[in-house]
Parts: structure tokens; sequence; C-alpha cells
């Protein structure tokens, strides 16, 4: 484990709404770097939490555009490398091409987007922040780096919102 | 890709112990591009005709039977690798018949003896030498004092004159013995003529031919110069064309190429043929009318089960078309009445004034002796009158019946000599055999008739450790000495040689017999024809011909296309081509009309137990309408009990149910009536053909000659005679794929495709084609196509790229039986639906509009197969490649064509290696290809040149001109497939009102 | 909340036991009869391969083709499993876009079972080709020959097709399973969590993560609708391309699909009935999704019914005389019964789901689907077998005799997809956790005194 | 072209598979010339397979300038090159020529041996295509000229004992021949 130890601290909620709420205090009062934990997509949290929407997308779209082109490349390309007459057909003929274009299309579209995933998960690293296992079944957790001169206002904060365990990281 | 080394070629080890060490010192350097071979062998001494890579041809003469059609063998790196036709022999002018074909694999085949060999004690076979074997030879011989009996299946040769002499030196007895020797024909002919000679039938002459149950396209005869002269009167060319009439129990395939088939009870054709002459003669006043007063049409009606006017149409229209021709004879038409038949249809022949015209007498040799002498000579042997007995190329103890006690008498001799290649049953019963060689490996010569001497030169080096018999009989007439001292030869060459040096009487001996050997032999013109003198004729009283045996179902055997009298029967590629009427392979059936099936209660398959007072045989059922309901028909040439692993054990010989009373002076086949018993048993057929009927699709199109004269097209033909509407395409469909084709083509003008090349395209007369499947066996030749087995054909995976459809038509209601025949082989079609499945391009379309198949891209998904509408691909399930060809058949293998292996499909591939070595030729000789350069091996080995191949971009291309002739049609026309194959229209020769084949459109 | 309780949709548990239910699946000691049915699923794929082997040494002749008929049973099987890989994406994909939340507590399973059939059907291609060694040659490589596959093959469409499908399937559904592994790894200890923890890839459930994984989802979601539709269009194309009466319908596409997300949801219900019962799953897979899937069977049913009319339609209408040779011995000739099951099976069964009663019952409903599997089956022999064994010339014509070697690669496939699903459903979690959870409101403040 | 092509190609997923498989043939670079008066004593030091006898092409080809088809007698008619019969071997070495070097004495004197006993001296066999490919040598000679040979089998005249200098059958070879000299690339020009 060679990575730097966050400080902080880390409260967990039985209820979303208080939750919710305390991230919202903890966002005015300038606490932007939150962890919320919760084991399960949940729209109150996003709006409380409030950031923009995913760029994954762009991943998506790109592959998208990519894999088309390379489908219909591939096959165009290859048919005229070594031009063979079948069927009395044209050698390169469009629409049974459409087929690689698609194919394509959805390959590299849906395999670059799980690595849109990744990428930008991996680029928020959550390494060294506490985590319990709790909140992949029925908490939320809520952990907040700060210093020992914060803490205590946080703990504070945590537990006037009803959070059920409050823990400080040193 | 490497399994495509593994392919079994030629094993060069296996090779080099056949050819390559003894004497002349040829060597192998074929399948030189295989990787299996390891090491380069060179050559001792440069033979100056063989060129590695470049075939030899070399002239000889057809030893599978004693037609002596002339051959020219094409060799490789000195093993012959295909049997075709030689076109200046007058015989079979450049075709050659399945048969013929297959003697390469008697050369090359596996089970022939290696060398001498002598019954020990023990009755077990002991391999002994050479010297060794002919002093026991010699010293029986020569200790017979006069006991000795000389049984040779050759027939009128140098040899067989020799071996006359020899024996009559030895005060011996010597028959030369032919199964099928046409003896009624002769005795008939001594009858009317008083003559013993056969004539030779100019069919190609007659106008209107009618055959007493003589298969003149099967076995009967010269069969291959009979069907040509038959594909040159009856095939069209807009012109009249002859009719042809086939008088007997069993539609055979002659029967099936005549335009009508009269179908009368065996032994009734006598009548029928009476009737006629009758008629004839009264019409042309002929000095035969005096002879046939108690037959008139109405006298023999009833017995004949005609009409009287039947008969009476049929002498007419016979009379009226002059030279007309009567054939009679032959295994079918074999009963105890026989000789009344021939004697019948001769009268008929005079009484028309054919004799001279189309029956033209003085061209044959005296033919062979048969039953009528072979019977003697067993009944003394029986007798015990011999010591030695000496079987040349010869099997009585097959070809003739069991009932008649032959094996016991032979046994009877005290010494028995067989000079037999292959272990058949007469050997087997001998104590000695001195192996001959084949026909390709030996100095011999055949003399099928007058002005006729065909050549056999030894074209490769003995196969196996033969000696020719010839040589066998100078040596031990040496040993032997006292009256046989005096053939003293050093050699039978030697003696052929001068023998020939008499009859050359040439100044120059040595040049002649190069230029003869380089034709093959010597073609006199055929002697003048001389007209037989009629012996005085008093009124005829024939006899109804009687049947042995309480049954209900006159037995007829009749011999087999591919085994002929059993001689066949070892061979694969024969085996496998199926039979042409039933379209079985590798097995023997009887026949029995439906009616007669369902009375039984007899199914296809079905194992039946036939019972005749001299033998049983089971045999399997084949339902077929084309046999009378009151005859069983059944094909001789299988149930070898000996004879090598093809044969052994395979089928039933129907001889076995014959009895084999003579008393006439041959032998009667049709002679039996049997019961029939059920078994129980089953055996499945191994049937090439699927559905026997055309379904209205159109695949074998016809029309009556009226609408042919009148240049008709089929189309037009069929809509004229009101029969099914046109399956083309509706007009609609035609503006749709107007111009489709070109505009598709512009869009592929790419890489190969853009530069000129020729186009090839192929042309079938269906109107000369006879289904005789010598193009098939002549394709299996060319390509090495793997022979499958019997299990194998039981799926349906034979592999023959080439075949003959056969459909029926009629049969029903009234309608008469017909039978369509045309041969189906890759369409090479321009928009080919088989290609564009293919994932790897294995299968594609060549610039020179060839439908490739490259089998070492080919990875074997079957689209393709599954996409062609004529199901002319052909698939290896199995490592057939490995099991086709069991050394040394290998060496038959042609190295211009790989052997495919499992998992790869194949196909016709329109001679394509053929095509390049000419085009290969042509550009090492900077010239352009000539038309008819190329011809593929089917179109060359048919008999009735019913094929065309050559370039369709060529104008004056003779396959052009058949190509736009008014009969063309392609097959299967509406899928738009344009199919490179065009098929002429057959052309039936009956009235236009008469016309049936409602199942064809 | 009572009034949302009603909604049968929804489930009734809390995020506490929807975690303890699911992992429980998995951590419980499993029974002797998993044992044994892995086990002999087991076998049946050795019988698989030793099967294969015996043709990679002998040539696919000893499998019971014969000519004209050159795609037989293994043709047939590949359709068939390929058929069953779909409703899998069409429920997780379609219905996710869809938003019909009946969705939820069955997708996993689908997709466990798309995957695994489309690995299948993929065996299939290199078994049933003359070569094995060489099936490479169907992917464009650059080689030592210059050599490309041929693009307008529809062969080489399904090549792509299929390992499309494969591969995009497969990711999809890895994808889902990621925060269940990792709520899994939570719930587990000793080396099996080590094992979940390395396959949840981190996962920690944290804001950041959830933010890109829900779009991503989405977007998979976007790109498989198409997919799942396209795949068999493709394969039918592969018949539909050729010229053999019987196979070159316009219809094939949608007649195919349809075909097989029916035969798809007909798998589905025949893996789902026992399971649900098996792993105790009962109150999350409730009455009220068969019954979703019930309708959907019926849906499809009835577009098969009438494709099935149309076929015969156009044979009749096109005028041609192969079209209606061919369909007319579809019912009335040598394979008349294959003929009949399929239309038995497929078109008249599938109707009794319009009643409710049958519908509703489990039992009834699983015999239901016991026969859509068989008569999906048949349909495609039909199709495939059927149509070859008389297309244009009747001399060519001819029947099939499949040998042991067929039956034995046929048996062999169900015991190679039942092995990986067997062994799935006991290792993953089969019930999507995290979505479920995602559809129970959370607890509020408010309403304290529910759950616990 | 193709080779850009083949780099693009790689980075779209296949580099893998393409430097494995992909192969273009490697141009007939000549070997170090053998100097004919060190006789090299054993063979198996030199490149390529050891023959049955020692016979040196660069003798026979480059020194005396014996021309390939001397030998080779029907490569220019035929679709095989022919091995040159024991007969021609001894038209030169029965009594004339008897070797320069008591090494080739020794060569020479296994030569007359097995012509003496009859037996054919069997060559070691260095190219070879497969049996699915149909090679016409003829047609090759006649368009690239009888000086053609090293084009396939490398400068043999310079070989004391012959190598494979180009995989011959290796069908990138020949196509990439037929593309530069803008001949028929059709399958069935070779294959049937």
């Amino acid at each position: 484990m060679a990575y730097r130890h966050v400080p902080g601290v880390l409260a967990s909620f039985e209820h979303i709404d208080a939750a919710c709420s305390a991230i919202r205090e903890l966002k005015s009062s300038g606490h932007d770097d939150l962890t919320v934990y919760s084991a399960a997509a949940n729209h109150e949290l996003e709006a409380a939490i409030g950031d923009p929407v995913s760029p994954v997308r762009l991943f998506t779209l790109i592959g998208g555009l990519v894999g088309c082109t390379a489908g219909f490349g591939l096959a165009m390309w290859m048919s005229n490398d070594w031009p063979l007459l079948t069927g009395g057909k044209p050698i390169v003929t469009v629409p049974p091409f459409v087929v690689f274009g698609f194919e394509l299309t959805v390959l590299i579209g849906s395999l670059s987007t799980v690595a849109g995933i990744i990428i930008l998960s991996a680029m928020k690293s959550l390494k060294g922040r506490p985590y319990d296992p709790r909140f992949s079944d029925d908490r939320i957790g809520v952990f907040v780096p700060c210093g020992a001169d914060q803490a205590a206002g946080v703990e504070m904060l945590f537990t006037q919102h009803g959070s059920v365990e409050v823990t400080r990281d040193a | 890709m490497t399994d495509q080394a593994e392919a079994s070629g030629v094993d060069r080890r296996q090779f080099l112990k056949v050819i390559g060490t003894a004497g002349a010192g040829a060597a192998i350097l074929s399948g030189c591009s295989t990787e299996r071979i390891s090491t380069l062998v060179p050559y001792m001494v440069q033979s100056e005709d063989q060129v590695p890579g470049i075939p030899t041809w070399y002239a000889s003469t057809c030893s599978e039977c004693n037609n002596g059609c002339g051959v020219y063998v094409k060799t490789r790196e000195g093993r012959p690798i295909k049997l075709e036709g030689n076109p200046d022999h007058p015989v079979n002018a450049g075709t050659l018949c399945s048969r013929g074909q297959a003697g390469l694999q008697a050369l090359y085949n596996p089970d022939r003896l290696a060398g001498p060999m002598a019954k020990n004690a023990a009755g077990k076979w002991d391999a002994i030498k050479w010297d060794d074997a002919i002093a026991r030879f010699a010293a029986k011989v020569g200790a017979t004092n006069g006991e000795l009996a000389v049984i040779n299946g050759y027939s009128a040769s140098t040899f067989s004159t020799m071996l006359t002499k020899w024996t009559a030196a030895l005060n011996g007895f010597v028959t030369n013995f032919q199964p099928f020797s046409r003896e009624p024909e002769r005795l008939a002919n001594q009858k009317t003529w008083g003559r013993d000679d056969l004539p030779v039938y100019d069919f190609a002459a007659a106008k209107y031919i009618v055959s007493f149950g003589a298969d003149f396209l099967e076995t009967w005869g010269s069969v291959v110069e009979q069907q040509r002269g038959f594909a040159t009167s009856h095939g069209f060319n807009d012109g009249a064309m002859s009719r042809a009439v086939f008088v007997g129990p069993r539609l055979s395939l002659t029967a099936a190429n005549a335009d009508e088939w009269v179908n009368v009870p065996a032994g009734s054709e006598t009548l029928v043929a009476l009737a006629m002459a009758h008629v004839v003669a009264a019409k042309t006043g002929s000095a035969v009318a005096s002879a046939l007063t108690a037959y008139a049409p109405e006298q023999v009606a009833k017995d004949t089960g005609l009409t009287a006017d039947q008969i009476t149409k049929l002498a007419n229209a016979f009379a009226a078309a002059s030279p007309s021709l009567a054939v009679a004879g032959g295994v079918g038409a074999q009963h105890r009445g026989a000789i009344d038949l021939c004697h019948a249809v001769n009268l008929l022949n005079e009484a028309a004034g054919n004799v001279g015209k189309t029956v033209m007498f003085g061209a044959a040799p005296s033919a062979s002796e048969g039953y009528g002498s072979i019977q003697p000579l067993f009944d003394r042997m029986s007798q015990g009158q011999f010591q030695v007995v000496l079987v040349h190329d010869a099997n009585p103890l097959f070809t003739l019946p069991k009932s008649g006690k032959f094996t016991e008498s032979f046994r009877k001799v005290a010494f028995k000599v067989s000079t037999a290649t292959v272990l058949d049953e007469t050997a087997a019963e001998c104590d000695l055999i001195l192996p001959n060689l084949h026909g390709l490996e030996r100095w011999d010569d055949l003399m099928p008739r007058k002005g006729v001497l065909g050549m056999l030169q030894p074209v490769v080096e003995p196969v196996r450790g033969g000696m020719h018999t010839g040589d066998v009989l100078l040596q031990a007439s040496q040993k032997i000495g006292g009256a046989v001292a005096s053939f003293n030869a050093k050699s039978y060459e030697a003696y052929l040689k001068a023998e020939w040096e008499k009859s050359f009487k040439s100044s120059d001996f040595a040049t002649d017999m190069r230029e003869a050997l380089g034709r093959g032999g010597v073609y006199t013109a055929s002697t003048t024809v001389d007209q037989p003198k009629l012996v005085a004729t008093t009124a005829l009283a024939v006899t109804t011909p009687t049947f042995d045996g309480p049954g209900d179902y006159v037995l007829m055997p009749y011999p087999s296309m591919q085994y002929h009298d059993g001689r066949g029967a070892n061979k694969p590629w024969l085996l496998e081509n199926p039979d042409p009427i039933t379209k079985i392979t590798w097995q023997s059936w009887v026949e029995i009309h439906p009616d007669t099936a369902q009375k039984l209660d007899v199914r296809e398959g079905e194992i039946v137990e036939l019972t005749s007072p001299h033998g049983k045989a089971r045999a399997q059922v084949y339902v077929y309408a084309g046999v009378r309901p009151d005859t069983f028909a059944m094909p001789i040439g299988l149930g070898h009990t000996e004879y090598g692993r093809y044969a052994q054990g395979r089928g039933v010989n129907p001889l076995d149910l014959v009895g084999a009373a003579d008393g006439q002076g041959f032998l009667p086949y049709v002679g039996t009536k049997v019961s029939v018993a059920r078994t129980g048993d089953y055996h499945q057929v191994a049937r090439v053909d699927g559905t026997p009927r055309q379904l209205g699709r159109g695949i074998i199109q016809t029309m009556p000659v009226a609408n042919a004269i009148k240049k008709m097209t089929p189309e037009e033909s069929y809509k004229a005679i009101g029969r099914g509407e046109a399956e083309s395409n509706p007009e609609l469909e035609q503006k749709a794929i107007a111009g489709f084709y070109e505009a598709q083509l512009d869009a592929t003008k790419f890489g190969d495709y853009a530069n000129e090349h020729p186009k090839w395209g192929m042309a079938v007369d269906l109107s000369r084609c006879t289904g005789c499947s010598a193009c098939v066996t002549a394709c299996y030749a060319e390509n090495n196509i793997p022979t499958v087995g019997e299990e194998q054909v039981f799926r349906r995976r034979e592999m023959s790229w080439m075949r003959i459809e056969r459909y029926w038509e009629g049969g029903t209601n009234g309608e008469p039986l017909q039978a369509r025949f045309s041969p189906v082989m890759c369409q090479h079609c321009d928009n080919a639906p088989c290609e564009p499945v293919c994932p790897v391009y294995a299968s594609y379309h060549t610039a020179d509009g060839l439908n490739g198949q490259v089998y070492n891209r080919c990875v074997g998904t079957r689209y393709c197969s599954n996409n062609c509408p004529f199901k002319v691909r052909y698939f290896n399930w199995l490592k057939y490649n490995e099991s086709a060809w069991p050394e040394p058949l290998n060496l038959q293998l042609n190295p211009d064509v790989i052997t495919r292996v499992r998992g790869v499909m194949e196909k016709c591939t329109f001679c394509v290696q053929r095509i390049r070595s000419a085009q290969n030729t042509a550009r090492l000789e900077d010239r352009d290809l000539k038309d008819g350069e190329i011809v593929t091996a089917c179109a060359q080995s048919c008999p009735s040149g019913a094929i065309k191949f050559g370039n369709v971009k060529d104008p004056n291309a003779k396959v052009v001109q058949w190509k736009q002739n008014h009969r063309g049609y392609v097959m299967l026309e509406e899928t738009n497939v344009r199919p490179s194959v065009t098929y002429l229209a057959k052309v039936l020769n009956i009235e236009t009102a008469a016309f049936t084949g409602a199942e064809e459109r | 909340m009572a009034v949302i309780a009603h909604d049968p949709s929804l489930p009734t548990q809390t995020h506490a036991e929807v975690t303890r239910d699911v992992v429980r699946t998995i951590t419980d000691k499993p029974a002797m009869g998993y044992y044994i049915l892995a086990g002999s699923m087991a076998f049946l794929t050795l019988v698989l391969f030793v099967t294969l082997g015996a043709m990679l040494k002998y040539g696919i002749g000893i499998a019971g083709y014969q000519p004209p008929v050159m795609w037989s049973v293994f043709i047939t099987t590949f359709v068939f499993w390929v058929g069953i890989g779909h409703a899998g994406t069409l429920i997780s994909a379609i219905l996710f876009l869809f938003r019909s939340r009946w969705r939820t507590a069955v997708y996993r399973s689908t997709e466990a079972m798309t995957v695994f059939a489309v690995m299948t059907a993929a065996l299939f291609p290199i078994i049933h080709i003359g070569r094995e060694w060489v099936f490479y040659w169907l992917i464009p490589y650059p080689n030592a020959r210059f050599l490309w596959p041929n693009f307008k093959s529809p062969l080489m469409w399904d090549v792509f097709a299929i390992s499309t499908y494969l591969t995009v399937s497969s990711t999809f559904l890895m994808v889902g399973l990621v925060p269940d592994i990792a709520a899994v790894r939570d719930h587990v200890s000793g080396w099996k969590k080590t094992v979940y923890a390395k396959l949840s890839l981190g996962w920690t459930g944290a804001d950041s993560q959830w933010r890109h994984y829900t779009r991503a989802y989405l977007y998979l979601a976007a790109l498989c609708t198409p997919l799942v539709l396209s795949v068999h269009s493709v394969v039918s194309w592969d018949f539909a391309m050729s010229i053999v009466p019987g196979w070159h319908g316009t219809i094939f596409a949608p007649y195919f699909v349809a075909g097989a997300i029916y035969s798809g949801v007909g798998m589905v219900l025949t893996l789902m009935i026992p399971l649900r019962k098996v792993l105790r799953l009962d109150q999350m897979i409730t009455e009220y999704h068969f019954d979703n899937l019930a309708k959907l069977t019926l849906l499809t049913g009835s577009i098969l019914f009438y494709a099935y009319s149309m076929e015969y339609f156009i044979a009749w209408y096109s005028g041609s005389l192969f079209e209606q040779t061919t369909f007319w011995r579809r019912v009335f000739g040598p394979n008349w019964w294959a003929g009949w099951s399929m239309v038995i099976c497929n078109a008249f069964m599938s109707q009794l789901l319009w009643f409710p009663k049958i519908r509703k019952n489990l039992a009834s409903l699983f015999v239901i689907s016991i026969f859509i599997n068989i008569g999906m089956w048949f349909e495609r022999y039909v199709i495939v077998v059927s149509s070859l064994t008389n297309d244009y010339v009747p001399y060519a014509w001819g029947q099939i005799n499949p040998s042991w070697a067929d039956w034995c690669i046929l048996a062999g496939s169900f015991g190679w997809f039942g092995l990986w699903f067997t062994l799935f459903y006991k290792n993953f979690p089969i019930v999507a956790i995290q979505e479920i959870k995602e559809m129970i409101p959370m607890p509020r403040r408010g309403a304290a005194a529910r759950g616990h | 072209m193709r080779k850009w092509f083949f780099a693009g190609f790689g980075v779209l997923a296949m580099a893998a598979v393409a430097s494995v498989t992909m192969f273009r043939p490697s141009g007939a670079q000549q070997p170090a010339a053998a100097k004919s008066n060190i006789m090299p004593v054993d063979t198996g030091s030199l490149k390529g397979p050891r023959q049955p006898i020692f016979f040196r092409h660069d003798i026979h080809a480059g020194q005396k300038q014996i021309p390939c088809q001397y030998c080779h007698y029907s490569v220019g008619v035929s679709n095989e090159p022919g091995i040159p019969s024991m007969q021609t071997c001894m038209g030169c070495h029965s009594l004339a020529v008897g070797g320069s070097t008591p090494e080739n004495k020794v060569e020479i004197k296994k030569l007359r041996a097995a012509f003496n006993a009859r037996k054919p001296i069997e060559w070691v066999r260095i190219h070879a295509v497969a049996r699915h490919v149909h090679f016409p040598h003829s047609r090759h000679i006649k368009a690239l000229g009888p000086q053609a040979c090293a084009t396939c089998h490398g400068n043999v005249a310079r070989m004391p004992q012959v190598y494979k200098v180009n995989n011959v059958n290796n069908m990138g070879f020949c196509i990439t021949c037929h593309l530069e000299r803008k001949v028929s690339r059709d399958c069935s020009t070779c294959h049937y």
C-alpha cells in the first residue's frame, strides 16, 4: 500500500435525506472534495453532489466513428487489394460492407466506452480514503478529507445531520 | 496446407521399384512438385522419348475385350496415366468406352500376381522362380503326348495363331473361347447364307434400325464403333434422322435410346421378326417371301401381345426407309429360339435388301468359338482325356454356369496351368500360375477384323513380375524339344516382328514397322464387301422356345455394361461408375416390374431368393418399370468368389440359376424360369440417383423431329405442343435483369479482369448422348477422382465430377416408358451462386470465365454446394485420397492434377490443367491457341461425339456454332446463373402427336 | 409507501435483505444435486470435445452428412444457440432503454445465458467446417499469401457479427457485475475475498465511480440495442442470401429475430423457473416477472405464427415451381414430422399463453417453455435441412441420416452451455443487487419506523 | 502502400498477429564468393544440405561457365527442370575430366563407381514447391531469359554447395514478383 494516507472524517448514514442535507451543508462550507459511497446509484445523492454529466460519451462517440471507418475501410481496401470476381458481382460493392461498418462501430464503440469508465474513474484516485463494507450494503458513506483543525467541526456537522456513525481518520 | 502435401501422390520408392531400375532405365521425376520427395533420382541413361513433365504418347491396342479398339497411352515419366482412343483407328476412331479406359486399373491392379506360383500339396500357393515355373510347365506338357487342352481367351492375333500351331504340334486340343461369342448369329448365318462369319453392321448408313434384343450400345458387338454409327444416323443434324426401334422384354440402355420400345415376351421376338419379314417381302417381292407364308402379322399377333397393324406399321416403315437395318442376338435374346430369331432377322434384312448395304460380310474375322465348343472340351476333361490344361486370358469357371459342373470336370485334369494376372476363379483351381504381362507391358497384336492389325507395344516396365505367355511357350518349347523345337525364336518379340515382317511384305520393314507402331497398327482399306448367297429357304416352322423350371418368371441375365462377362469387376472405376439404367454402383440386383413387386410385396433393397431347377440365388430387388412383369432381369459380372479385393464376394452371379444344357451349340442364357421367395433380409441399394423424375423442371428438354426440322427452339416446340407453360422468367423479371449482368461486369474491370481473355464454354448435344458413361470414367482418370466405395455411396458421397443424369418419362397411364440422359458437370456459371458465398475466395471466377476452385484455400464451409442449383460440387468427407489408390493403383494418378485432401470441396474444372498446359505450349511457341487444341477428357472420350469445348469468344469455334443451334438451351434458365454449358435438346423421332414428356416442362 | 408496495414491479425487501438474499446464493454450501448437475454437464462437455477430436482425426464425414444436404445438425444447432443468445441482451439492453422495471430481477441471469449461449454457438463454425485447423483463414489478418477473406460472403458477415456480439454482450455482463462483485466482496472472507476484490476492480461505490458508470451503462445499452437486432438478421442472411428455395426469403431477418427472442425467452423460462426455487429467490423473482416474460413469449410467438403463414403465402404467390415444391414437401414430404413439430410447438403452443391461467401457472409455463426449445430447434432443422433435401435438380435430391457424431455434438453443446451457466450462478450474483437497490427507495428519517 | 497499410493495421489491434504472420521475402542476398582453389573438405561446414557427391556448382557453372540448361535440359521446354542423367555426367567424367584436386578426384570416383554399379545417385532435394502448386519452369525461362534461374535459386554459380536462398514455397515470394511484373495473379494459374 504505497500511497499517501488521506486524513479526514468518515460518516455513515442510514437515511438518504440526512446524507443529502449533510452533503449540501459541507459543499456550502467549502468542502468540495467529498467522497460519497452508496450501494446503488441514487438521483438525490447525485443532485446533492451536483457534479456535471460524465464525459464518457465522448469515448463512445470517437470509438464508434473509428469503428465505422475501420469497418468500411477494411472491407473496401481488402477487396481491392486482390480483386477477385465472384458471382458476377462488383468487386467493391457497398451494401454488404455496411455490415462490417456497423459491426465494428458497435464493437469499438462499446469497448472504448468501457475503457472510458476505467480511465475516468481512475483519474480521481480514491486510494488512501477510508471505506466501510456496509456501504455496499445499506449505508451511505460520506468522507471529508480535512486536517485535524477542521475535523471537530465536520464531525459536529455530521452528527447534527443525523449520521449514525462518525469516525475521525487521522 | 501441409496436409495438401500428404495427399497420396506417387510414392517415389515404390515407383522406382516398379520402373526405375530394370534395363530401360526409365526414372522418376514425376510429382516433382511435391514436398514429400526429399531426394531426386536421375536417369541412368536419358531415354530420348521421355522429357520430365511432358507426357509421352504411345499408340497401342485395347485388350479389354476382343473388339480391338486402338488406344493412345498417355505416359508421364514412364508410367501410363490415361488411355484414350486412337483417332487413326478404323474401329473406334479416337474414342474409348469405360471398360477400355479402365484397362489402366487392370495394369495397376493391386491384386496382380507378383510372379509365378505353384500349388503345393497342402493346396497353398508357393511363389516360385520363373525358370522353375517354366521347367515344371515344360515337364508336364512334354509328358502329355497329346492329352493337352488349351483354352485361349485372347482373340484373333499372331499369338493365338502361334498358340494354335504350338498346341497342334503337341497334338493338343485348343479352344478359342469367348463367353459372349454370338454363336446363334453364326449358326443362323449358316442357315441363311451358309457362311460362318459375322457381318459388320453399318449403323451410320441405316435410316431405320430395329434391334431384336441386341444391345448394340452396350456389350453386343463392336460397341464403340456402333455407338459412333448410331450417333451419326440417329443424332439430329438439321435433317432427317434415323428411327430406332427395340424389340425385347427389357428396356436396356439400347432400348432406352431407341425411339420406340416394342415390349414382347422373351422368345416371341422371332415371331415379330418373321411377321415383319413377311410384310416387307410381300412389298419388295423378295425371294424369302415363300418361306414366310405362315407368318402374316395376324397369325403371330396374339403370341406377341401386339396388334397386327402395330407389326404391319413397323414393317412398312422399315421397308419404306432404305437402307434400313435389323439386328438380333446378344445375351439378352439368347433363348432356345435364338437361332430362329437371328435367321428370321437375316431374312428380314434380305427382304428389305439391306445385305451389302448395312449388313456387310467379308470384313469380320471368323469369330472365336464359344459354349458350343467349350462344353465338349469340359466333357472330355471330365472323362479324364486330358493330363494338362492351359487356360490363357479366360475365366471359364466364372463365365460358365455352375450347373454345368465345369469346376468338377476341370479338377479331373491332372495338371492345370493358368496365365491369369489376377487370381481368378479358374486360376484358383489351377496347379501352376504363370502370370502374363498386361497389354501395356508386352509386345502383341490384335486382328479384330480383316484389314486391321492392331499393335501392342510395351509402354511401361512390368508393374508386377509377369512374363509374356509367348515367351513362356517359346522357352518351354526349347525344354520340351521334339515337335515344338521349331518354336525357337529367341523371344516372342522376335517371333512377332518376324511374323509382322512376313505380313508387311515391305522393302524397309524397320521403318514401316516404326511408322505402323506410331499409328498403332496397319489399317488397309476394308476389303470389298462380298454379297452372300441366300440358301434356298423352305417354309419355316418356328417353335416357341421352352424354358426350364416350373417358376412363374423368366430369368433374363444380361451382360453389365461395366463388368462385361465379369472381367471388369475388379476395377474400382467400373464399380463406382453407376449402371446407366439403374444408377446402381458396387452391387448387382434383380430387376422386378412394379406390378410384380406389388404382387410379391417386395420393396427396393429387399433380398429375395430366386430358385430355378439349376440353383438358388439371393439377390436384392430393384423395382424397375422397364422389365416385363413376367420377367426378372439380372446383370452378369458380379458374384466372384475370387478375383481380388474389389470383386471377391461382391454381388450375385445370375449364371448360378442358368441351365447348362445346350444341344444347339450355344448357351441359352434366357432359358430358365425362376420362382421367387421373400427372405425378409434387406440390403440398401447403392443408388446415386435421387428423384428419377424431372417434375416439369426442364432439366433435359426434348422435341419431336418434326419441330426440330422446323428449326424450333425447345421453348417454341413445347408451346406448339401445348405442353406446360415455360418455367423461364416472365416479362417483368426479364426486364428487371436485362443488362444487369453486363452492368455488373463493367463494375468488375479490375486487375486480371481488365485484360482480354478467352472465355471457355461447352455444348452438349443430347440427341447424340446415349448415357453410356464413358465420359464419367474419363473424368475419373483425368482428374484423380477418388472412388469412395459402397459404404460411402450409401450416403450419396460419390465424387463423380461428371455424372449422367437419368430421368424417366411416362410409364404411367399407358404412356410408353422413356429415358432421358444428360451429362451434368459444373456449368461454370457467369453469375455463379457458389462464388460470392465462399468466405475465403476458394470458389471464384477466373478471368477466362472458369468457375475456379482453389482446393488448397478451401476451408470446407460447403456453402458453395448448398448454393449450387446443379449440385455438381463434391466434398471430401473422409480421407478418400488415402483409401482410393492402394499401391500400385496410385501410379495411375495424373501428376498435373493434385489429389484433394479431406475437408475440401472439389468439382469439374473444365480440365483446367489441359487448358493451362496448352496455353503454356502456345506461349512457348509464340502463337495463339487454335480451336480444338484443348479437348476436355469427357469430350475426348465420348464415342458419339456429343460434347464440344472451346473458346466462345472465337466466332468460328465449333462450340460457338453448337451454342447458336436452335435446339440450344441452358439448364434452370430462370435462376439467371448464366451457365457456360449449353445443351442441345434431344430429338425424338416420333410423331408430334405421340410426344410425351409431360414431366419435362 | 403502501401505495408503491402494491406495484408488483418493485421489490418488497430492504437494501440489507437484498444483499443478504443474493449473497446467500453464493455463500451457501451447494447441495449434492448441484455437484451432480455440474458433473453431468462437465461429462457432456467432454463428449463434445472427444467427438470433435474424432472428427479432426477422420474428417467430418463421420457425421451423418449426406449430399445434397451439406449443412445439417451442426448448423441447425448453431442457429439454435445464436437464437437463445438473444433474449438476454434484449431484456437487459432494450428494456433498460424502455425503462421497464420488471426486467431488473431477471436481466442478470438472461444476460449470463446470452453470453454462454453465444459462446456455445461460436464453437460451431469451427466444428462444422471441413478443415477445422484453418478456420482462422476467415479472419482478415495480414499474411504471407497477401490474401484476404471475401467480404461479400454472408459467412464473413457471420464471423464479424458473432464475434462482435460475443465481445459486446460479455462486456455488458461484466460491467453490470462489477458493483455486485464489490458487494459480494464485502460479505465474504478469506481467499474468496481476495478473488472478488480483484474482480471488483477496486469498486467502492464512490460518487465519482457511479457518475461515469451510470452514463456508460446507458451508452452500452444504446449500442447493444441495434446489435441484438442485427446479429440474428445477419445469421438469417446466411440463408436469405442464397438461392436455395426455402432459404432466400425477404422476410428472413425479422422472422429470425422474432424467432430468436422467442426461443431466448423460452430458454430463460426453462432456466429461471427451477433456478428461482433452488436459490430461494421467489421474493425477488415473482410470478409478476414470469407473467411479463410469458407475454413477451406470446408476442414473439405470434410474430412467428405470422411469419410461418407468410412464408407459405409467398411461396404460393411467387408462382415459382421450386418454392412451391419445397414448401409442399416441408409439411407433406419426407420431413413432414419436423415441419409439423415446428408449427405445433412454436405457432400453436405459444397461443396458449393468451389464457392468464396458463400464463400465470409456473408449471404449465415451464412445460410450454420446454416445447418452445424443442420447437425452435426443429424450426432451424426444417429451414436448414429440409430445404436442402429438395432444391433444383431432382436427380440430386436426397435425405439425411444423422450419425452418432451429430447427436454427441448436439448433446455436448448443451453440456458446454450448462457447465458455464451452472458455474456462473453459484459464483456470481444471479440477480443484479445494485439495480434492485436502485429501485428500493432509501429509508428517510420520517419513515424510520419501517424496516429495522 | 501495402507496407504502410500493414503498419497502420498493426496499430489497429493486430500488431501481434501481423508481426508473427507477416512475411516479406528476403531478396536474393548473395553468398560470400567461395574461392574455388580453397577446397572446403568437410562439406558439412558449408551452407545447405550435404549431397551424396560433393558436386560443385561453383566450379561447373562458375569457373567452367557451363550453362544451366546443359544439365537441366528440360527447363526451357517443360514444367520440370530435369535432373541430368548419370550419362550426362559421365560424358565429361568417364575419362577426360578426372578432377584437379585430390578431393575432386575422390568425388568423381564416387560418380564413376555409382555409374558402373548402375545405381543412380539420390541427390538431396533443396527447392520444392508444395504439391498444390504448378510451377511451369519453361514459361518463366521464356519470359525472363535463360539467365533468370538466379531470380529464385540465387547465384548458384557462386555456391560450392547449393542451399536455399529464397523460400520458393512461400506464396508471398511468387506474388511479389508477379505484382512487380504485372503478370497474372489468377489463382488457377498455379493452383489446380
